[in-house]
């Protein structure tokens, strides 16, 4: 019997640990008290940073929302549940319009307005789905080197990037599948600055923004997006495209058609901190999150009372 | 032959042999009887240095047997055990052929020491020699036991309860071949068991053993006459007697001084048979024939009974 | 040793299988994409055959290495010099069985860097267990009778461990291996997340956009290899299987 | 001194030893910033010469060689590696490095290797220690001041720490979705496995068709089966979208849970089969010579000593699910895996491999004793011969 009270003993240990460290957030006056507003968005971090600046704004604006920021983890879940009625606002990047509607390679996407105008009312009259005014930012993907090494080889915009390629350049490239197939990925550069990247000098899986600022196992650049917090702290150059070949990505809320129609006021409310967003000021705030390690809550809210849309406690 | 000089045998406390010295002579079956734990199977183990002894010395034609490389002295030994333990994956041939190998024998020769082994011990070369150890009987496993043991015609032969786990009619079967084979090899043996039956039957000389101590070791006749021990005796059992008789054939004590009687006995046959038979048709003594039927003399009860006095002196 | 082709037949059907599906599906999607007016401009960059090259290669040394890893490991513990050391290879193995390969993978990541070199350290670390299992278990199932008969017998240790215990051994170590080999199957896929190359990028692909035909591209040629590997390794160890011996 | 304990003393020298290396912890100022290496008397200042003091006690209590000697040893070992955490992640605010209030410590080569000696030490004087349920005790002991510390905050400068703080707000809700993933999926297993399990044993032709979907199943790999069930999962939420909330739908757990329970049905299966097969022969004749009915029959002979094997296959299927859960986050799933897919940090999926580690350790532990501890056990055949390792 005494071997069972130590088991017993055991798992109240980890039990204790666990439950003790998770806090529910506490109750308030609300306008709608019967149907809160779902709000949910992917896991990483300026999806959780906009979402959380979202529910404290319409929680300000005496909004109930339950909170399911994060729990999409998978990128390519953010469209069916956009579609779905099981949320009812999340973030959505106008960029990501030419897949919705599957128009890759067209040049409207590659100017924020033009882009958001088409996939605003696509989805208007086709999903019955409204995209909120976006954020004057662009998290589009680039590529990325070390300062040293883009000074070394003066590397400055992709022209360049394309000479170092083709006299024989030593290169690993770091890149997720899908950048190396679609048009305005790799391929198209390619096309547009005249260069190739020999099979053998890609590591296709995933980023690897450390590896090359760590310069582990010979990586030296890789596919980056242009917001990433990480970028001064890794000591990277991003090489700049004067071409504009990837499209533009800008940040923006996606709401119901239903949702909007009950509460008009919330486009106010959310506008009011999305025209803010310009791409520095993401990088600040992804900065805080991934290369500070800060709870993208808590920099949300900081972000707000430095706007003066909440007044710190 | 062999010789055990006070061989003694702990594992920590428990000591498993008792300072046993033990003269085995050669050409003779020594037989260790004795109950289970008394130390018998220990002794034996000994003697091929499966067990090394705690103490004493082992003498083998005279010469200490850790002079001997321990290889050499064990093939020198033919080995069988109650478990028979022939190697699954080889054929009956090659099972038989081990030792053999191992001394470098040329084909033929191993061919036809195989094809002679298998005769000897009653299998039939064509129908056996490729059969695997799972496709043979309790019976027949045993016996290419036995011919396994002997292929390397060992002058010496350890088997520890050969014959316990075969059923009793096959164990009587097989008891009587050895004794065939045996008295064409004459080779030394070692012989555990703690049968009575079975060691009357085979030993030359019996060794009877009790908590590693040796009690008694005679002639199975001599037990009867010269044994002092109380524990010798009772484990004998009472009818042991009667179960010596077994040893001596009718035709061996005929004699022609008294009448005729109807009731006849083969010469082959051993006293016990006869005696059965003097009981079972009631009369009191009996004609032995020969083989073509010729009478060779008679018996009678009174001789039965004086059989252990004459045969000593 | 009779030698029989019925059990190699499915393995050799399911290799022209794999063939044929690295050569003509990417054919067979684009025209399915033509036909349901999808319009897919997915340039794949990468023949299927590549990958299934690069997936065998990082199998092929990853399993290589956990079997040398996990017989060497497995001859320790059993050898008496070392038996001191075999209650801590043994926990520690038992411990590794408890990490899973995703985290495994993603801790080296740091150390070793992206890449094939990564991925094979990772899979070994999955692969070496049970493969140490296999030989332990092999062994010490070896009938310990036989054993003290063969001594009995007089044959030397080096003869009996490779006449006797080795091959009666051979059925489970061959079982050791066959897992380990499925592990790393499964696992170098997952080893594609860092940058490992192999079959695990079609199938990352397939789980992120979840369309029919990726899905199709990523998993069908996985699901050969494994079943090639296993049905391969199931004849290699029927051969030695000793129940099944018999002269006829 | 005798051969044993040579192995113990080297084990708690190389713990002494990791201490003093060089490259002991990593001090990070930020997140992603590259490691700066110290070593552990820069690091724990004057504590580190308490945490020597308590591994040269270790060593003379080794070389005592005695019984009660090796159960201190033990409970020294555990009290150094608390006071370590504890020390480590105090002595934060007095490192004289450039801090902000993110920097933390993480473990070092140094630190790895004095844990593994250190376990090293722990699992051999547990062999020479007579009290069984001493070693659990102290663990238990142990982990819950830990626990205590973790709660109170007094372990922050630890980097899993940092990372759990900075991951607050989703880590709860993940650790629970993996719960209750493998405990879904456990339960689905064992409600099919273990009557699969006796009717395999019972009839021929279920036993053909199960093991032949065994073999084949068992062989492709997790994941590939996990996206290969996504296409049904889409069909069937493209044709009955209410389905949706049942969580039948292309993305999320539900592919993954029904993979899941596949791979936990086998071992159990295997088992079962393996457990009722022992039982089998000769107790089912004579308890039918006695008259007893098919259903007490059951009830009463067959499932009582087929129980240990049932148990076993059961503790086998849960620790592969525990750690197979991990796949689900890769597609949306949720769960623990969700922090070993980023390759930032190290830190990150520490903090998602610790709770898997300690759920499936206890439960195969748990249910390892359960098994002793059973009052109607049958005859203690040592089940592991019937064990299917996965």
């Amino acid at each position: 019997m005494k071997k069972a009270i130590s088991m017993v003993l055991a798992v109240a240990m980890m039990a204790t640990m666990l439950v003790g460290c998770g806090k529910k957030s506490e109750e308030k006056k609300v306008v709608n008290a019967d149907d809160p507003i779902v709000l949910m968005l992917p896991s990483t971090s300026e999806y959780e940073i906009i979402g959380y600046m979202t529910l404290l704004a319409l929680e300000k604006g005496g909004y109930a929302c339950e909170n399911k920021i994060g729990a999409i983890s998978g990128l390519d879940m953010l469209r069916e549940m956009m579609l779905s009625d099981e949320c009812d606002i999340t973030m959505g990047y106008t960029g990501n319009g030419m897949y919705y509607m599957e128009e890759e390679g067209e040049k409207v996407w590659n100017s924020l307005q033009d882009g958001y105008a088409r996939i605003k009312d696509y989805d208007k009259k086709t999903n019955n789905v409204d995209w909120l005014s976006p954020a004057p930012a662009n998290n589009t993907e680039l590529l990325a080197v070390t300062k040293e090494f883009a000074a070394a080889n003066n590397i400055e915009d992709m022209y360049d990037f394309a000479e170092y390629v083709n006299n024989g350049g030593e290169l690993k490239l770091a890149t997720p599948q899908y950048w190396v197939e679609y048009a305005q990925g790799l391929p198209g550069m390619e096309k547009a600055y005249g260069f190739k990247v020999a099979e053998n000098q890609l590591v296709i899986g995933a980023k690897a923004e450390k590896e090359v600022s760590e310069g582990t196992d010979g990586m030296n650049c890789t596919m980056i997006f242009t917001t990433d917090g990480r970028i001064d702290e890794l000591g990277l150059y991003v090489i700049k495209d004067p071409l504009e070949i990837p499209p533009v990505y800008a940040p923006c809320l996606v709401a119901k058609g239903a949702v909007m129609e009950a509460y008009p006021e919330i486009a106010d409310l959310t506008n009011a901190f999305m025209k803010t967003l310009t791409t520095e000021v993401l990088i600040g705030l992804n900065r805080k999150v991934d290369s500070e390690g800060a709870d993208p809550e808590t920099v949300a809210r900081d972000y707000l009372v430095s706007i003066g849309l909440l007044d710190a406690e | 032959m062999i010789r055990l000089e006070s061989i003694r045998k702990d594992y920590g406390s428990m000591t498993a042999v008792k300072d046993l010295s033990l003269e085995i002579p050669a050409g003779e079956i020594c037989v260790l009887l004795g109950l289970s734990g008394c130390g018998k199977s220990t002794t034996l183990r000994m003697i091929n240095k499966l067990i090394p002894p705690s103490s004493g010395h082992i003498y083998i034609n005279g010469k200490d047997a850790d002079e001997y490389p321990v290889e050499k002295l064990r093939q020198s030994m033919g080995y069988v055990v109650q478990s028979i333990g022939l190697f699954p994956h080889f054929t009956v041939a090659e099972n038989i052929a081990t030792v053999p190998r191992l001394l470098k024998w040329d084909n033929a020769r191993l061919d036809r020491r195989i094809r002679e082994m298998l005769m000897m011990v009653g299998l039939d070369y064509d129908t056996y020699s490729k059969k695997y150890p799972n496709e043979l009987s309790g019976g027949e496993a045993q016996r290419v036991g036995v011919a396994r043991a002997l292929a390397a015609d060992p002058p010496i032969l350890l088997m520890d309860e050969p014959f316990g786990a075969v059923d009793p009619l096959s164990r009587k079967h097989l008891q009587n071949e050895f004794l065939k084979i045996q008295r064409e090899l004459k080779k030394t043996v070692i012989f555990v068991t703690h049968d009575v039956e079975e060691a009357i039957k085979l030993g030359d000389k019996i060794a009877i053993m009790n908590c590693g101590e040796l009690q008694e070791y005679d002639t199975p006749e001599g037990l009867i006459i010269r044994c002092k021990n109380q524990f010798v005796k009772d484990f004998l059992g009472s009818e042991y007697a009667i179960r010596v008789l077994a040893r001596f054939s009718a035709g061996g004590i005929a004699h022609e001084r008294d009448a005729k009687s109807e009731v006849c006995v083969p010469a082959s046959e051993n006293l016990q048979v006869a005696l059965s038979v003097m009981i079972e048709r009631g009369s009191s003594s009996l004609t032995v024939t020969s083989q073509d039927g010729t009478s060779v003399g008679s018996i009678s009860i009174g001789d039965i009974v004086d059989v252990l006095r004459n045969t000593e002196n | 040793m009779k030698y029989e082709l019925k059990p190699w037949l499915p393995v050799l059907i399911l290799i022209v299988l794999l063939v044929l599906f690295s050569l003509f599906f990417q054919d067979i999607k684009f025209k399915i994409y033509d036909l349901l007016g999808i319009s897919d401009a997915w340039e794949t960059r990468y023949s299927l055959a590549k990958l299934i090259g690069q997936h065998i290669v990082i199998v092929f040394y990853s399993g290589a290495i956990s079997i040398v890893i996990g017989v060497i490991l497995g001859a320790l513990s059993l050898s008496e010099r070392f038996k001191e050391i075999r209650i801590l290879i043994e926990k520690a193995v038992y411990l590794f069985q408890m990490i899973p390969s995703l985290a495994l993978l993603t801790i080296l990541v740091p150390i070793f860097g992206m890449g094939q070199k990564t991925a094979v350290v990772a899979l070994v670390v999955c692969g070496v267990l049970p493969v140490y299992m296999g030989v332990v278990a092999g062994v010490n199932g070896v009938p310990s009778d036989v054993i003290e008969v063969a001594e009995g017998l007089g044959m030397p240790k080096l003869r009996i461990y490779r006449q006797i215990v080795l091959p009666l051994a051979m059925p489970v170590i061959l079982a050791g291996f066959r897992t380990s080999l499925i592990i790393n199957v499964s696992a170098a896929t997952l080893a594609a997340k860092i940058g490992a190359g192999g079959l695990g990028i079609l199938l990352l692909n397939a789980l992120k956009t979840g369309k029919t035909m990726t899905i199709i591209e990523g998993t069908i040629p996985i699901c050969l290899l494994a079943i090639i590997f296993d049905i391969c390794l199931k004849n290699i160890e029927n051969i030695f299987y000793v129940e099944r011996k018999s002269s006829n | 001194m005798k051969r044993y304990n040579k192995t113990i003393i080297v084990l708690v020298l190389i713990s002494g030893v990791a201490l003093v290396l060089p490259q002991f912890m990593y001090f990070k100022k930020l997140r992603i910033v590259a490691n700066e290496i110290i070593s552990a008397l820069f690091c724990l200042g004057d504590a580190f010469y308490i945490v020597m003091g308590l591994i040269f006690i270790v060593l003379v209590l080794v070389l005592l060689d005695k019984h009660w000697a090796y159960c201190a040893a033990e409970l020294f070992c555990c009290a150094a590696f608390v006071l370590l955490l504890y020390y480590e992640s105090q002595s934060l605010e007095s490192l004289p490095l450039e801090k902000t209030e993110f920097s933390r410590l993480s473990f070092g080569p140094g630190m790895w290797l004095w844990l593994a000696s250190t376990a090293g030490v722990i699992i051999k004087a547990s062999e020479r220690v007579k009290l069984k349920w001493w070693l659990p005790l102290i663990i238990s002991i142990s982990a819950l001041l830990i626990a205590a510390l973790a709660v109170e905050g007094r372990l922050d400068g630890l980097a899993v720490m940092k990372e759990y703080y900075s991951q607050k707000s989703m880590y709860l809700e993940n650790l629970i979705t993996h719960i209750t993933i493998t405990l879904g999926v456990m339960a689905a297993a064992i409600i099919i496995g273990v009557p699969l399990g006796y009717l395999v044993q019972k009839s021929k032709a279920a036993e053909k068709i199960t093991f032949s979907i065994i073999n084949i199943t068992e062989t492709i790999p997790g994941i590939s089966f996990i996206a290969l069930l996504m296409i049904p999962f889409a069909l069937l939420s493209t044709k009955y979208p209410e389905l949706r909330q049942f969580g039948i739908k292309q993305f999320g757990a539900g592919p993954a849970c029904v993979a899941l329970t596949f791979y936990a049905v086998f071992p159990i299966v295997h088992n079962t089969r393996a457990g009722f097969k022992l039982v089998d022969g000769n107790f089912v004749e004579v308890a039918k010579a006695m008259g007893m009915s098919g259903s007490t029959i059951f009830f009463k002979i067959m499932l009582p000593l087929a129980f240990p094997a049932i148990i076993n296959g059961i503790r086998i299927a849960a620790v592969y699910t525990v750690t197979g859960t991990t796949l689900a986050s890769m597609i949306g799933g949720g769960g623990l895996g969700y922090y070993m897919l980023q390759t930032d940090s190290m830190d990150t999926v520490l903090l998602g491999a610790i709770p898997v580690v300690i759920m499936a350790f206890s439960i195969d532990k748990g249910l390892r004793s359960a098994v002793r501890l059973l009052p109607f056990v049958g005859e203690k055949r040592s089940i592991e011969g019937a064990e299917r390792g996965i």
